[in-house]
Parts: C-alpha cells; sequence; structure tokens
C-alpha cells in the first residue's frame, strides 16, 4: 500500500497587517503593526505620533496658567483631573494655602470625570466586542455628567475649569442638585450595565483569560490605574499618595488579581461604584468659603523641582516640572498613563486573535492624545 | 452535567441581556435622547456659562468696557487676541489717553480656555453663547469685537 | 407552475393565447422572475429601513426619519445615492472574481425565494426537494463572500472571507440537521406537502420539545449563516473595518448588503414555513381567505427578522474560534440527538395533532 | 526606608554618588554615566531598596549637558528615589538602557532618544517613536530650531 506523506516543510506563512490609523478598534490615530499568523497575533508593534503635539515644548514657552489648558488636550476624558494634576503642581511649590471648599469641589469634579470616562470605556468596549447598543447607553448616562460640567464650567470636554490657586469660578447653584440627580439615576443604570454586558455569557467567555497580565509585568511595564489593580497591584494614586479632599473620604481600592481582560473590565465597574460613593459623601458637605486664593498674575515657581501624581481615569499621571525661576518652566515632562499602559500591549496580546487583541485594547482604554502629548 | 448547566446559565444571561433592550425598546417612544438639532432651534438654550466664542457686550450708547489694557492678549496661549490701540485725547481731561482702536479676535485659534476672560479687569468681554460657528471662508472668523464708532464706557477706569 | 390568483391567471392566459407554447413559457418565467426580483428590491430596502429604526429604539434613538414620512423613504434614497457612487476598488484586484462576487451573492438570495409558498398556491416553483433545494442555495452566497474577499486583495477582506467560509461550513450542517428533524415528521421535503401536514398544528407544536430544540438551534445557526452579530465575523466592524466587502463600494457593495437582509428575511422564511405553518393563519380564523396567508406568512416571517434584529443589538460577537466551539462542541451534538428523539417520537405516535 | 538610611545604603555602593535633598520632595542621587547599570541594577534587585517601579524617566537637556531623569518608587516600602544622569557630550551621548531592567523604559528611552538624541545602549529597539524616522534634529533640546513649526513668544 502506498502512504501519503504530507509534505513536511509546509510552513504558515506570517504576514503583515496595519491595524489603523484609520481602524474602528483603535479609538483614534494610533496604528498598530501586526504580524499575524492566520489569526494569531505573532507580534504588535505601536507606531505613535500621528497627533503628536509637542505639548512639553509648548510649557516650555508658555505661563503656567497656560499649561493648564495644554492638559485638556492630553486625555480628554479625564481633562479635569489632567488640570488639577498641573494645577496641584504649581500650589504646592508654591506653598499655597487652597481653601477646603475648592478640594471639596476638585475632587467631586475629578470622580465625575472619572464615571464619565469610564461610561464612555463601557460603551466603547461593549462596541469593541460587537454589541453596538452599548454605545448608546454609555453616552446616555455621560451625557448627563457633560450637562452638569457644561453648567459649571462652561465646557463639555475641555473644561479647563481648575486654575493655580482654585477654580476659574464657583460651582453654579443647580450643581449640587442635578448631580444627586445623577447619583440616584446612575444607581439604577449601573446594574443595568451588569445585566446587560458583564454578566452576558459571549462577553465572558470573550473576555475570561485573554490578555493575562501578571503582576510583576504590570510593575515592570508601569501599569497604573485600572490595568495595574486588575493584576493585583494596589497602584491607586487616591489611595497612596492622596490629594486635594481625598483623605477625607473612605472608599476602596477596587483590585482584582487575574489580570485578564475581564479582570479589567470589573476594575472600572467597581471604580464606578467607588466614585459614586465619594461623591456622594463630599457632595452634601461642601465647605463654605472661598472658591479661588489670588495669584500674582505672572506666576514664578521657585527654582527646584516639583512631581505631582494624581490618579486620572486611566491611571497614574504625573506632572514633572523643572523651575529655574522663571515664568514657565525649564522642562515640563508629563508622565502620561497610556504611554506606559500601551507599552505592555505587545506582550499581553501576543498568542491571542484578532478579536483579542481588540478586547484587550479596549480594556487598556487608551486616549491616543495622552500618548502622543 | 456542567455541560448542560452551562448551557442552562448561558441562556438565561442571554434572555436577561435581551430584556434590557427589550425594556428600552417598548419604552423607545419616550426614552429616545436624540435630540433633532436643526429643528429645535427656538427651544434649544444654552448654559450661561457655556463658551461659545468671546463677545464684547455694548451697551444702548454703543459702549464697550474695554481699556485696551492687552491683559487679555497676554494671557492668551494661541495669540488668538490682537488689541490695535492708539492714544486719544481724552475728552474730559484733555490728556492722551489709551484707548483700542480694534480689538481683532481669531475664532479659529481659539480654544475656548477662558484665560482672557478670567483676567479681564473690567469684564469688557465674555462668553458668548452661539455655536453655530462654521463658516464657508475661515477670514470670516476673524472678527473685531468692537463694534464700529464703539468707544470706552464712562467710569470704568476708576 | 401553478398559479391560481385570478390576475395571475389571466395574464397566464394571455401569454399562451398570443404566443406558441415555449415562447409563452419563457416569457411567463420572465416576467415572474421580474415580478419577484421587483417586490425583493423593495423588500429588501424596507428591512434595511426596519433594522435602522429597530436599532434606533433599541438604542434610545429615534432612526432616519426625514425622507419621507417617517422615512420611509431613507433606503431608496441611500440606494440612490450608492447606484450614483463611483466604484473604487483596489489595483491589484482580480477584476473578473472582484465584479463576480456581488452577483454571486445577490443570485443566490433571490433564487432561494423562489420556492416559498407565500400562500395558497402563490409559489413560483413548487419543487418536491423544497428544503433541500433551499439549503443548497442558499450556501452559494458563501462563494460570493469568499470570491469578494479574496480577489479584493486586502487582507482585512481576506481574513474575512476566510471566516466567512469556516463559518457557514460549520453552521450548514446545524441547519440541515435541525431542518431534517421536521421532516422527520413531514415526511416530505415538499414545501406545499410541508404546510399541508401542518394543517393539523404547526409543526413546532407537533413536534413539541425536540422541535423546539430543533427550532432553537435553527435560530442560532441561520443567524449565524447570515452572518449577523453576534455571529459577524465576516465583518467584525471593530476588528476588520469592514470584512470581506472592504474593497467594495457603489452598488457592488449595495448587492452585498441587500443580500444580507434578504438573506436574514429567507431564513426566517423557512423558518415560517417549517416551524410555524407558513401562510397558515392561527387557529384557521381566517381560512376562508386565502389571500391573507400572505398576511400571516409575512408577519410571522417579520416576528422572526425582529427577533434576529434584537440578537444581532443585544449580544456581543463571539470570537472565531468560539463560533467553531459552539457549533462542534454543542450544537452539533445536541441536535443529532434531537433527530434521534424526534425519530422516537414520531415511531411512537407521540407527536401532539389535533 | 527613610531618604537618610536610603542614602547611607545606596551611598556605600560606590564613592562616586551625590546625593541632595534641596529643591525636590524626593531624594536625589547623581549617578556618572558608566556606573548607571549596575547602581540601576542593585536599587531594583537589593532587599532593602527593593525600587521595582520606574514612574518615570524623563529626559533633560541641562544647556551644557544632556540628562535622564528616573523616578523611582518601591511598591512594597513606597519610598521613592530620583537618579539623575547626565553627559556633556551633546553630539553622540550615550547612556545605558535600562529596559532589562524595568520593562517600561523601552518606550520612555525611545522617547528621550527621538526627543534628545540620546542614544541608549542595549535597547532592544531604540528608534524614534514620534516623529518620522528622517526627522532632522531633537525638537525638545534647548537650541533646536524650527522656523516654521515653533511660535515664540
Amino acid at each position: 500500500m502506498e502512504t501519503v506523506t504530507l509534505n513536511s516543510n509546509f510552513k504558515s506563512e506570517e504576514y503583515f497587517i496595519n491595524m489603523g490609523p484609520q481602524h474602528p478598534a483603535t479609538h483614534g490615530v494610533l496604528r498598530l503593526l501586526l504580524t499575524i499568523d492566520g489569526e494569531i497575533i505573532k507580534k504588535v508593534e505601536p507606531d505613535l505620533g500621528y497627533i503628536h503635539r509637542s505639548i512639553e515644548k509648548m510649557c516650555e514657552r508658555d505661563s503656567y496658567q497656560q499649561i493648564v489648558h495644554l492638559t485638556d488636550r492630553m486625555d480628554y476624558l479625564s481633562a479635569n483631573i489632567n488640570n488639577e494634576a498641573v494645577c496641584l503642581t504649581v500650589e504646592n511649590a508654591l506653598q499655597l494655602e487652597i481653601p477646603e471648599r475648592v478640594k471639596v469641589i476638585r475632587t467631586i469634579i475629578g470622580e465625575l470625570t472619572r464615571i464619565s470616562s469610564h461610561c464612555l470605556w463601557w460603551g466603547v468596549m461593549g462596541m469593541d466586542v460587537g454589541a453596538l447598543t452599548t454605545y448608546f447607553y454609555g453616552f446616555r448616562d455621560r451625557e448627563l455628567l457633560n450637562d452638569i460640567f457644561e453648567e459649571t464650567c462652561g465646557a463639555r470636554l475641555t473644561m479647563n475649569y481648575n486654575v493655580p490657586g482654585g477654580l476659574m469660578f464657583d460651582i453654579h447653584p443647580n450643581f449640587v442638585k442635578r448631580v444627586k440627580d445623577f447619583i440616584t439615576h446612575f444607581k439604577t443604570k449601573l446594574p443595568e450595565y451588569d445585566r446587560l454586558l458583564t454578566d452576558n455569557i459571549i462577553f465572558q467567555k470573550r473576555t475570561k483569560g485573554v490578555g493575562i497580565l501578571s503582576k510583576e509585568d504590570a510593575i515592570s511595564y508601569g501599569a497604573s490605574g485600572p490595568v495595574g489593580r486588575a493584576s493585583g497591584y494596589s497602584c491607586d494614586v487616591r489611595k497612596h499618595h492622596p490629594y486635594s479632599a481625598l483623605d477625607k473620604v473612605t472608599f476602596n481600592e477596587a483590585l482584582r488579581t487575574e489580570g485578564d481582560t475581564y479582570a479589567r473590565y470589573l476594575v472600572r465597574i467597581k471604580e464606578m461604584w467607588e466614585s459614586l460613593s465619594i461623591v456622594e459623601q463630599l457632595i452634601d458637605n461642601i465647605p463654605e468659603g472661598e472658591y479661588r486664593v489670588a495669584t500674582k498674575a505672572v506666576i514664578k515657581l521657585p527654582k527646584g523641582e516639583y512631581f505631582q501624581k494624581v490618579e486620572t481615569a486611566r491611571g497614574e499621571l504625573g506632572v514633572y516640572i523643572i523651575s529655574t525661576g522663571l515664568k514657565s518652566p525649564y522642562r515640563l515632562k508629563f508622565r502620561s498613563p497610556g504611554f506606559s499602559n500601551l507599552s505592555l500591549l505587545n506582550h499581553i496580546a501576543v498568542g491571542g486573535k484578532i478579536g483579542d487583541l481588540v478586547a484587550t485594547m479596549a480594556t487598556l482604554d487608551l486616549v491616543i492624545p495622552d500618548i502622543d502629548r | 452535567m456542567s455541560y448542560f448547566s452551562d448551557i442552562y446559565k448561558g441562556i438565561k444571561t442571554l434572555l436577561t441581556g435581551m430584556s434590557v433592550t427589550g425594556k428600552y425598546f417598548v419604552t423607545s417612544k419616550k426614552g429616545a435622547i436624540t435630540q433633532q438639532y436643526p429643528d429645535n432651534r427656538e427651544t434649544l438654550k444654552m448654559f450661561d456659562r457655556f463658551r461659545g466664542e468671546v463677545i464684547m457686550p455694548h451697551n444702548e450708547n454703543n459702549e464697550h468696557r474695554c481699556t485696551g489694557c492687552q491683559k487679555c492678549e497676554i494671557a492668551c496661549p494661541n495669540g488668538t487676541i490682537e488689541i490695535i490701540w492708539d492714544r486719544g485725547i481724552d475728552e474730559n481731561t484733555g490728556k492722551k489717553k489709551k484707548k483700542i482702536d480694534k480689538f481683532v479676535y481669531h475664532l479659529s485659534m481659539c480654544t475656548m480656555c477662558g484665560l482672557c476672560i478670567d483676567v479681564c479687569p473690567t469684564d469688557a468681554i465674555k462668553w458668548g453663547q452661539n455655536f453655530e460657528n462654521s463658516v464657508y471662508d475661515r477670514t470670516a472668523l476673524t472678527r473685531v469685537l468692537n463694534e464700529p464708532g464703539s468707544k470706552l464706557q464712562a467710569g470704568v477706569e476708576d | 407552475m401553478t398559479i391560481a390568483l385570478s390576475i395571475t391567471k389571466t395574464i397566464h392566459d394571455w401569454l399562451y393565447s398570443i404566443m406558441p407554447e415555449t415562447a409563452a413559457m419563457y416569457a411567463e418565467m420572465v416576467l415572474i422572475a421580474l415580478v419577484y426580483l421587483g417586490i425583493f428590491a423593495v423588500a429588501g430596502l424596507f428591512l434595511v429601513l426596519l433594522e435602522r429604526r429597530v436599532a434606533a429604539w433599541f438604542q434610545l434613538r429615534i432612526g432616519p426619519n426625514r425622507v419621507g414620512f417617517q422615512g420611509l423613504l431613507q433606503t431608496m434614497a441611500d440606494a440612490i445615492k450608492l447606484l450614483s457612487k463611483e466604484l473604487t476598488g483596489t489595483a491589484k484586484a482580480d477584476k473578473f472574481l472582484y465584479n463576480l462576487a456581488p452577483y454571486f451573492v445577490i443570485i443566490s438570495s433571490l433564487m432561494a425565494l423562489s420556492v416559498f409558498p407565500f400562500t395558497q398556491e402563490f409559489q413560483a416553483f413548487d419543487i418536491n426537494i423544497g428544503i433541500f433545494f433551499l439549503i443548497a442555495v442558499s450556501s452559494i452566497g458563501v462563494i460570493g463572500i469568499l470570491l469578494g474577499g479574496w480577489s479584493s486583495n486586502n487582507k482585512f477582506a481576506m481574513i474575512g472571507a476566510m471566516r466567512s467560509g469556516v463559518q457557514t461550513i460549520s453552521y450548514e450542517l446545524s441547519i440541515g440537521l435541525s431542518l431534517l428533524t421536521m421532516v422527520l415528521i413531514t415526511g416530505s421535503l415538499q414545501l406545499s406537502e410541508i404546510v399541508e401536514v401542518q394543517k393539523s398544528g404547526w409543526l413546532i407544536v407537533q413536534g413539541h420539545i425536540p422541535a423546539i430544540i430543533a427550532f432553537m438551534i435553527y435560530m442560532i445557526a441561520g443567524t449565524a449563516e447570515t452572518n449577523r452579530a453576534p455571529f459577524d465575523m465576516v465583518e467584525a466592524e471593530s476588528e476588520l473595518g469592514a470584512g470581506f466587502h472592504t474593497e467594495y463600494s457603489g452598488m457592488k457593495f449595495a448587492y452585498f448588503f441587500l443580500a444580507e437582509f434578504i438573506n436574514m428575511f429567507i431564513i426566517a422564511a423557512i423558518a415560517t414555513t417549517v416551524f410555524f405553518g407558513a401562510w397558515l393563519s392561527p387557529f384557521g380564523i381566517t381560512e376562508s381567505i386565502p389571500v391573507l396567508g400572505v398576511f400571516w406568512f409575512l408577519l410571522k416571517a417579520l416576528i422572526l427578522v425582529f427577533l434576529m434584529m434584537w440578537f444581532r443589538w443585544t449580544f456581543p460577537r463571539l470570537r472565531i474560534d468560539q463560533l467553531l466551539t459552539l457549533e462542534w462542541k454543542y450544537l452539533l451534538p445536541l441536535n443529532l440527538a434531537n433527530i434521534v428523539i424526534m425519530a422516537l417520537l414520531v415511531w411512537h405516535n407521540l407527536t401532539i395533532s389535533f | 526606608m527613610t531618604n537618610q538610611s536610603l542614602q547611607e545604603l545606596i551611598g556605600s555602593w560606590s564613592p562616586n554618588l551625590v546625593f541632595t535633598e534641596e529643591g525636590s520632595q524626593y531624594l536625589n542621587v547623581t549617578v556618572p554615566v558608566e556606573e548607571l547599570h549596575d547602581i540601576m541594577f542593585k536599587l531594583k534587585h537589593n532587599d532593602q531598596t527593593s525600587f521595582d517601579y520606574l514612574f518615570c524617566l524623563t529626559g533633560v537637556d541641562w544647556g551644557e549637558e544632556l540628562g535622564v531623569v528616573y523616578h523611582l518608587e518601591s511598591t512594597d516600602f513606597r519610598h521613592s528615589l530620583v537618579v539623575k544622569t547626565q553627559t556633556a557630550e551633546r553630539e553622540n551621548p550615550v547612556i545605558a538602557s535600562v529596559y532589562d531592567i524595568w520593562a517600561t523604559a523601552e518606550f520612555h528611552e525611545r522617547e528621550v532618544f527621538d526627543f534628545f538624541g540620546i542614544e541608549f545602549t542595549n535597547h532592544p529597539n531604540l528608534k524614534r517613536i514620534f516623529l518620522t524616522d528622517d526627522w532632522d534634529g531633537f525638537p525638545l533640546r534647548k537650541d533646536y530650531e524650527d522656523n516654521i513649526n515653533m511660535i515664540i513668544k
């Protein structure tokens, strides 16, 4: 009998594919150079810089008040927290005494920004795994928050509400009521998120065990925010280096140990609950007082180096200012969470399928201007 | 038997999900969050603090409050504001005094940061609520905010 | 060819009176084909509109409501737009196959429509292997998708096409077997025959538990067969951009698009015919007015179409390996067991019939 | 560990380290370029320091010298340290990569290479990350000039 032997030299061919910069799943102008074998990802190499605006260089010629508004354009989904980061750095450098009212308002708006960012993320996450309806439900709730911001700050996305020394203007008289309405509304909607997407068997199959990041790798890659916390790495700046009014509130750091896509998803859902609880604790007792401390028209930081970390919706944002005593910083560096989080994409996506890469990328929650700065 | 319980649980979660969307489908008539924009122009009211564009309010005598101190021009991060000023004779005192000739505002460069309005000592400029700023020619976005023939409101400088 | 509605009867007689028999037969065929083409082009467009409105209602939106009353003419406008659009394509595409692919898809879906019994006697082609014909024809469409994805010389399109091949080959089995389960009751593949059997109770009632299982499997496999979410691996917007039709534009794209919706209708129509008694009214309430059969048929089909839309706008997409796991590990074994159960039921006369 | 004991411990590793706390909220240590990799390796792997989290890597043009500032934190002990190194070579500056110690340095070093032109030895993939490969010059250096794209106020 004749035996047929398959050609043992047969080799599946790896091929190369460009994902982005105009791809629906890359959420902006991120370009991923993928090496694929069939459906299996062999290598992911991000190609960045499509919207790099050199904010750090611009900061070297701008005054400190002007720098604040540039940070809106980095991670635009947590614009207000970015503003706060720069303001805190400047205030710490000047050793300004900030009124309690300002601290509380900043924290409330910061947490609302986090919820709003996570709402958008939730919608987009659902869309990335194929459930398009989540997008609209996420946006519906985010819209309420945007209205609150618009009423108080005047803008929906790039708010520029913080100035060194406090807030640009006081909160709107309707603010407290609207926030309370939102809390009651959102508390009924969050369980709906779970019923629609979290518990869904297809979603769980898609995300569990996908894109696993170990704790050691998370620390080594500088992962922060929900990405780090899903790997069991306690990295919440709000806990470890509390700023503004965060030392006055009690909340739990959302921690998971699995480190997979589903864990990152759950951490963010948990964070929305925690943020709601922080806002609830503060909203009823916003202290009376000034909303702004007068600063000099031209702020000059004393010679020295200043570093301030805050927890944005994406993770740890660091502002590093080297001042030589002039009206502009000598060097200003933003340590953006997205940049570090992106660097681990290759590490966790290799070996998965294209669908896994998309789901993983959705839970890294990348905002490209934050990476490109 | 986990094979069958998996199927049961799976189908149950799917039906739960469908009940959520189904609920919205049934109540879709009143639940729609779409704003039918060009149709609702009359009822669409922006918030008071909405940052649409920078405007310079004039009173009924065609007087504005801008002294031409140029603080806004310095505060602006993008060079959006250009103040062309001149020295004129003050009618009351007879001294030479700085006054604005043209307050040029490039809306195309404005990032709506609000620093100019924040820094203005005389509240001469304010946020306008107009958001329909699209034009076919970008030169239309360069505006002169002070109206022709307008002058400084009395008592602003005191 | 049996057409007994009076108007078609008149045309039939008239045609045969003015021409020789062969010519009249051809003329009649062409005429019927054109009528079907017209009806289903419009029906496809209507389904697109329905999908958009239903999606909007699921998503707290209003949906297209500007062109015509409540947006009724929206898809017409879209079709005209697509007609007038430039046909773009990649330079190194295999031009012949690239242009051929959309026709494969649209023709196969239009062919399937010819055998449905919309009401008594309103059936273009009552063939004695009806269900077999349907399964065979509806699987031709995948060749068009494969050709289109492969020949457009785009890697995203190719991944989509390959996924489509894998998916259709797998789910074809489930469709066939679940329909086969029902054929055990009817004992015939002829669609008019199947409807006849259902006069003593719809098959889903006659076959009770195994029939319901078969129906569920059929709906899942059918959704997969039409490449709709949650099985839209072929398009998978967030993964592949537009999948196999990435490089198509204008009318060629419209063919793919229309075919998807007509396929959806076909899947629903097969389910209506096999499980829900086709044009038979519930409890025979309008048995005396045969024309109402069309209404009942369309109503049942549209309810099933709506169900598929509901799936689409609720569920996340499966991953390609999970798609195959679902088929080979769950649907297929269940289906085989189901057939055995059904066979036993039929053997022991345990079916319910009135 | 307190800054005091950190200074004593790290100071015992090499005589060439300069410590300062002036004008900064962290303990600063300036390390010569040649010793950088050794010191960094010890900082990560010593049981008492255990600086496993590199949270910021900044390139700085000090005017004369080009430098890199590393912000380190220990996730076990929660103490922080700023390591600075600089090289006077502006034409062809070379600093050892710490990519093998902290994986996050891969991207951050590419960023510094992109904007300051500092070459990191042993870096696995050292090429421009934001700018195009044919970009001329290093934009974040103080002596960079671009009359078209830069608006000097």
